[in-house]
């Protein structure tokens, strides 16, 4: 029997008693349940953004090569050769921790189709993964479960997995965060949009069958569905990167005809969100007839089908007369493919199911009364500062501590994983340089890409670590000697309603918008996921970037791996900052002090100089310094480039822990044939820079004595993840 | 003895696995065939010999390992054979 | 001399041979769809790597049943030349074009990484411009790459010089360590009877070109372009 | 009618997957694990009715595709319940 439609569904729903008094006001009357769908998941915090648009309203979005900043399904940049990048991040973090493998796998799923519905090859993913302390049992399921997921989609769809990053802590334990970013390739001038448009065009529907898969849970407590209600509970988004590879290629085929007017990926919310954001985006009605769309599963309500979020599906609105063309397209690639509706003058949303009108909506109502929250936000106290802190274990077992722990060890066994080379055109693979190199086909061009973001400093001091965040995204594509351009995002952060997580979230997005426009690296796309929490435990504040950068030849891409006989260069100051740094939350097991400050005129200019370095073709190796410090970034050389180093004492005025392990910001380490001319340039242009040592033997040696050797460092380096995962 | 342990997608899960094979055999010519799921089978051979007792620890190994409980159901059942 | 590039649904590496045999051949392959059967012209057929049909059921079992197998066994049989890598190997021992089969590796998880390759004999189509014994390095990335044949077919092929590929270590040794997805006998790949079927799973087509790490996969098409000219 | 057809790999063909289950049994406390082999279940909804029909169309089936002759054996079977 039908649950009445009242404040009391409502709110089961997700909608507040003023929410649902707006709705009755839009409607004049009472919704009809699937109509109550509609506005619970629209103004959903997921769809609507009610808690952060203010905020994203900040960031910096402009810049002369931006072709499309935030608002379309992804960003889109110039690149040259008329060609443009087009890219977004998006997570998954809920399904992933309840269902490790699908989760990820329908994550990365998703954000394919963000950047393909715009007319994009994809040529690249990456991913940036949080987990929990990896003492519990949990979080290895979760972390083998991901991994394989994103694996088990990526490479079956043959995107190469490129890059990414990785940390833990126990913050995460219940509640994970799998971010996923996918980088594709069009020709500028013909980018696909959303935006509906020609009355009377027909709306076609294509890829896989409509199921009940991932129907918001809440909805599915009321009686409406009886006794079979356990037969029809919600499911599990399973992917099928199979149907993805032939919706690509489908797609792609028929973006190479004029047949399309607008195009929108089926994301979360389904048919609903994809059919009003078209419609709205066009200023115009949309007219579904329910009865058409192709469903996996019998007895469907016009609810469910509205609201489902299976997977693998697009939404097109195709120009009079395209019909029979698109229809063959997608037959040869055995998808489904049917015409489900047609565009309006109404203004409104209507979908007829058996006859019935289920949805009758006005749709200009429906976006502009939708909520938009000013939460109350309490600013971040500072933390106070570290003050001295004595070395408790000495340089070389901090070292092998360090390249060992579950934040530093390698990640082979994750990147072994991930097919990174199907394209053809991955020269830079995971490990080889601080962003990886993918080129263009048919060109020397090639594009950086990296994801950054350090949670313990985004905890400490937001500001800073959404700065700091920015910066290291920057700097790892500066550092393979490419052009940054812009970034995409995805703020994952805890309950909004808590004045404390809005205050986190409002200082991160200050010091993102200080450093994307210090660094001309504009915001292009990005996702929202809040609520990150577990019995009222919130996540660290995880701000997480996804940087995109250009180098004109990919022949002059750097990566970290320096040569024998090489000298090696630091640029950057040091002032030996150990607040919130690896070494001493690993080696004096404190997580405390404020994180290293941003300086940004400081990033600009050391960035810039490298760069010149390195076009100019001076420059071997290049790695920029971050978690862990000098040391740890040296060591990570020498094993890249299988060479010892023979290192140069530390300076005088401060302890050699602070001089090797502190996370000073803005630095690099150059490896270079020519230290002395370098150091001249540096200080021909006031930039701080400092002899450390050369590529030689096979251990790192340092002043006084002190010989670690790289194949101890390697062991430890490689032990973690496999010892604990297999 | 023998016990097997049938691990099968929930109704209502996707099964992208079955379909593409359900659509091959109809491209091989097989006509009238209507849905098709694909699952898997793990035999076990235990110590245990009394088949209650060996039946119940079959659907103990299921719970915790062999199934998963959010996208699979599964059944236990000793081969005649054997 | 025409080379020909087989397209099942699923699979994704065809634009990477497309771009080593273009390089290596001067020439670009014909891409061919699956439900294609008439492949006059061709003297080369290529069936790359990928996901046909997402590896459901079992890898290549369905594209073995493609219309456009009958004409690659025609070609065959006529004593045409087929080169199937990673998924295009699995499918060429589905469809019975070459012996054995391709188990999940043997640790069970999807191997992405650079492996060493010995060439066994280099007096056949496909590897004349290695000498024999030759190492080389070529990127894997496959889950089902654990060759396996009963003893009598494994001694079969080792005796009529069948074996083309083993996973080596850098030195062109065999070792449990370096036969990553654990095949039988170390065998990477392997050829036809009249050797001029062979199947391989690792990817010398991702290694045609300096900035990508090196050109040690060259050689393959660099044979194949010197036969086929001739 | 429905039909089952059960695919496992031969005997004497390494089962990698069936001895890590068994690995993962015993590291989770479950003792006295012999062979663990593991093996696919193919669900077939048949538009045949008579079911010694539908055990032939189903044998025909994994002969030409749902079993490979070089690694796999396969039985075909009728479920009781359903
Ligand atoms: N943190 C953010 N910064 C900038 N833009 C954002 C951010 N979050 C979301 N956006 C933009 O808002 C739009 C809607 O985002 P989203 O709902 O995640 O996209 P989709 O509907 O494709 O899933 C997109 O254009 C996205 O790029
Ligand atoms: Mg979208």
């Amino acid at each position: 029997m039908a649950q009445p439609v009242d404040a009391a569904l409502a709110r089961s729903f997700g909608l507040s008693a003023e929410e649902f008094a707006t709705v009755l006001a839009i409607m004049g009357r009472t919704p009809t349940l699937a109509e109550l769908g509609v506005f619970s998941v629209m103004w959903s915090e997921h769809c609507s953004y009610k808690s952060s648009r203010v905020w994203l309203r900040t960031l910096p979005t402009t810049a002369p090569w931006v072709i499309h900043g935030p608002g379309e399904n992804a960003g889109v940049v110039a690149i040259g050769d008329g060609l443009a990048a087009i890219f977004k991040m998006e997570s998954h973090n809920h399904p992933s921790f309840i269902e490790p493998y699908q989760g990820a796998a329908t994550g990365v799923g998703g954000i394919l189709r963000d950047v393909y519905t715009m007319g994009a090859r994809p040529i690249a993913n990456l991913n940036a993964l949080r987990f929990g302390d990896p003492g519990l049992a949990v979080t290895r399921r979760v972390v083998d479960g991901v991994v394989r997921g994103i694996g088990g989609y990526g490479n079956c769809v043959g995107v190469p997995t490129v890059g990414g990053e990785v940390n833990f802590h126990p913050a995460y334990n219940g509640n994970p965060l799998v971010n996923a970013m996918t980088v594709g390739i069009a020709p500028a001038d013909r980018i696909f949009l959303s935006a509906a448009a020609g009355i009377g065009n027909q709306v076609v529907y294509v890829g896989s069958r409509t199921g009940r898969d991932g129907i918001h849970g809440a909805t599915m407590a009321s009686a409406e569905f009886g006794a079979d209600a356990e037969e029809k509970r919600p499911t599990v988004q399973v992917g099928d990167p199979f149907t993805e590879k032939l919706l690509i290629e489908a797609c792609l085929e028929l973006m190479a005809t004029d047949a399309i007017v607008a195009i929108q990926d089926m994301g979360a919310a389904g048919l609903t969100s994809s059919a009003v954001e078209m419609a709205g985006k066009g200023g115009v009605g949309i007219e579904l007839d329910m009865d058409a769309v192709p469903q996996r599963e019998t007895g469907m309500s016009a609810y469910e089908m509205l609201l489902s979020e299976s997977q693998e599906r697009m939404l097109i609105v195709l120009r009079p007369g395209a019909e029979a063309m698109a229809r063959a397209i997608f037959e040869k690639w055995e998808l489904a493919f049917a015409v489900i509706g047609r565009i309006t003058d109404t203004g409104r949303f209507v979908a007829v199911h058996a006859g019935v009108v289920e949805v009758d909506i006005p749709l200009d109502p429906l976006a502009e009364a939708a909520p938009l929250y000013t939460r109350p936000h309490l600013p971040p106290v500072p933390r106070a500062p570290l003050g001295p802190v004595a070395d408790p274990l000495g340089i070389e077992a901090a070292l092998l501590r360090l390249v060992g722990c579950p934040d530093l060890c390698s990640r082979r066994w994750i990147w072994d994983q991930y097919d990174s080379t199907v394209g053809g055109q991955t020269v830079k693979r995971p490990g080889a340089a601080d962003a990886a190199i993918v080129r263009l086909d048919g060109s020397r061009r090639a594009l950086a890409l990296t994801t950054d973001c350090t949670p313990r400093y985004c905890l400490a001091d937001p500001q800073v670590g959404g700065a700091q965040a920015v910066a290291e995204a920057w700097r790892n594509i500066t550092a393979t000697g490419a052009r940054p351009l812009a970034v995409t995002d995805n703020l994952n952060f805890g309950n909004p309603e808590k004045p404390e997580i809005m205050g986190q979230f409002v200082a991160a997005i200050a010091g993102m918008g200080a450093a994307c426009r210090a660094l001309d690296f504009p915001v292009v796309s990005g996702n929202v996921s809040l609520y990150n929490e577990t019995d009222g435990q919130s996540i660290l504040p995880t701000p997480a970037i996804g940087g995109l950068g250009v180098i004109d030849d990919a022949a002059l891409a750097v990566g970290i791996a320096p040569g024998a006989g090489d000298e090696l260069v630091l640029i950057g100051a040091t002032a030996g900052w150990l607040g919130q740094s690896l070494w001493l939350r690993e080696i004096a097991g404190r997580e405390d002090g404020p994180p290293p400050p941003v300086d940004l005129a400081a990033e600009r200019a050391n960035g810039d100089f490298v760069r010149g370095e390195i076009l100019a073709g001076r420059v071997v190796a290049c790695h920029d310094v971050s978690d862990g410090g000098l040391l740890v970034a040296l060591a990570e050389m020498a094993m890249a480039g299988d060479t010892g180093l023979a290192l140069d004492a530390a300076p005088e005025g401060m302890g050699a822990h602070e001089f090797w392990f502190g996370e000073d910001q803005a630095r690099y380490v150059l490896a270079v044939a020519d230290a002395p001319a370098l150091l001249d340039r540096a200080a021909a242009a006031g930039i701080a820079a400092r002899r450390l040592g050369r590529c030689a033997g096979t251990d790192l040696t340092l002043a006084g004595g002190i010989t670690i050797s790289v194949r101890a460092c390697r062991g430890a380096h490689e032990a973690f993840l496999p010892n604990w995962l297999q | 003895m023998k016990v097997a342990v049938t691990v099968m997608l929930k109704d209502g899960v996707l099964d992208p696995q079955g379909r593409a094979i359900g659509q091959a055999l109809t491209t091989l010519g097989f006509g009238g065939i209507g849905e098709v799921r694909a699952g898997k089978l793990i035999e076990l051979e235990l110590a245990e010999t009394d088949p209650e007792r060996a039946r119940a620890r079959a659907t103990e190994m299921a719970r915790r390992l062999l199934a998963n409980p959010v996208i699979e159901s599964f059944s236990v059942h000793i081969p005649t054979e054997a | 001399m025409r080379a020909g590039i087989v397209v099942f649904p699923g699979i994704n590496r065809e634009r990477d041979m497309a771009i080593a045999i273009e390089s290596c051949f001067g020439q670009a392959p014909r891409l061919v769809w699956h439900h294609e059967t008439d492949l006059a012209g061709l003297d080369l057929l290529v069936l790359p790597g990928g996901f046909s049909y997402g590896d459901y059921l079992r890898c290549g079992a369905m594209a073995a049943h493609s219309p456009v197998m009958g004409a690659v066994a025609a070609h065959a049989r006529r004593g045409g030349y087929v080169l199937g890598v990673c998924n295009g190997f699995q499918i060429l021992t589905e469809a019975g074009l070459l012996p054995g089969a391709l188990l999940r590796n043997a640790g069970l998880r999807f191997l992405s990484m650079d492996c060493f390759l010995r060439v066994e004999r280099a007096d056949t189509v496909f590897t004349s411009r290695w000498a024999a014994g030759e190492v080389f390095r070529a990127p894997m990335a496959h889950g089902d790459g654990n060759y396996t044949a009963d003893a009598d077919t494994l001694d079969r092929l080792e005796g009529e010089g069948r074996v083309a590929f083993r996973y080596v270590d850098a030195d062109g040794k065999t070792s449990a360590a370096a036969n990553l997805n654990g095949s039988a006998r170390a065998i990477a790949g392997i050829y036809s009877d009249n050797a001029r079927v062979l199947g391989l799973m690792p990817h010398p087509e991702d290694l045609v070109d300096p900035l990508l790490g090196g050109v040690d996969g060259r050689p393959l098409f660099d044979s194949l372009a010197a036969a086929l000219v001739a």
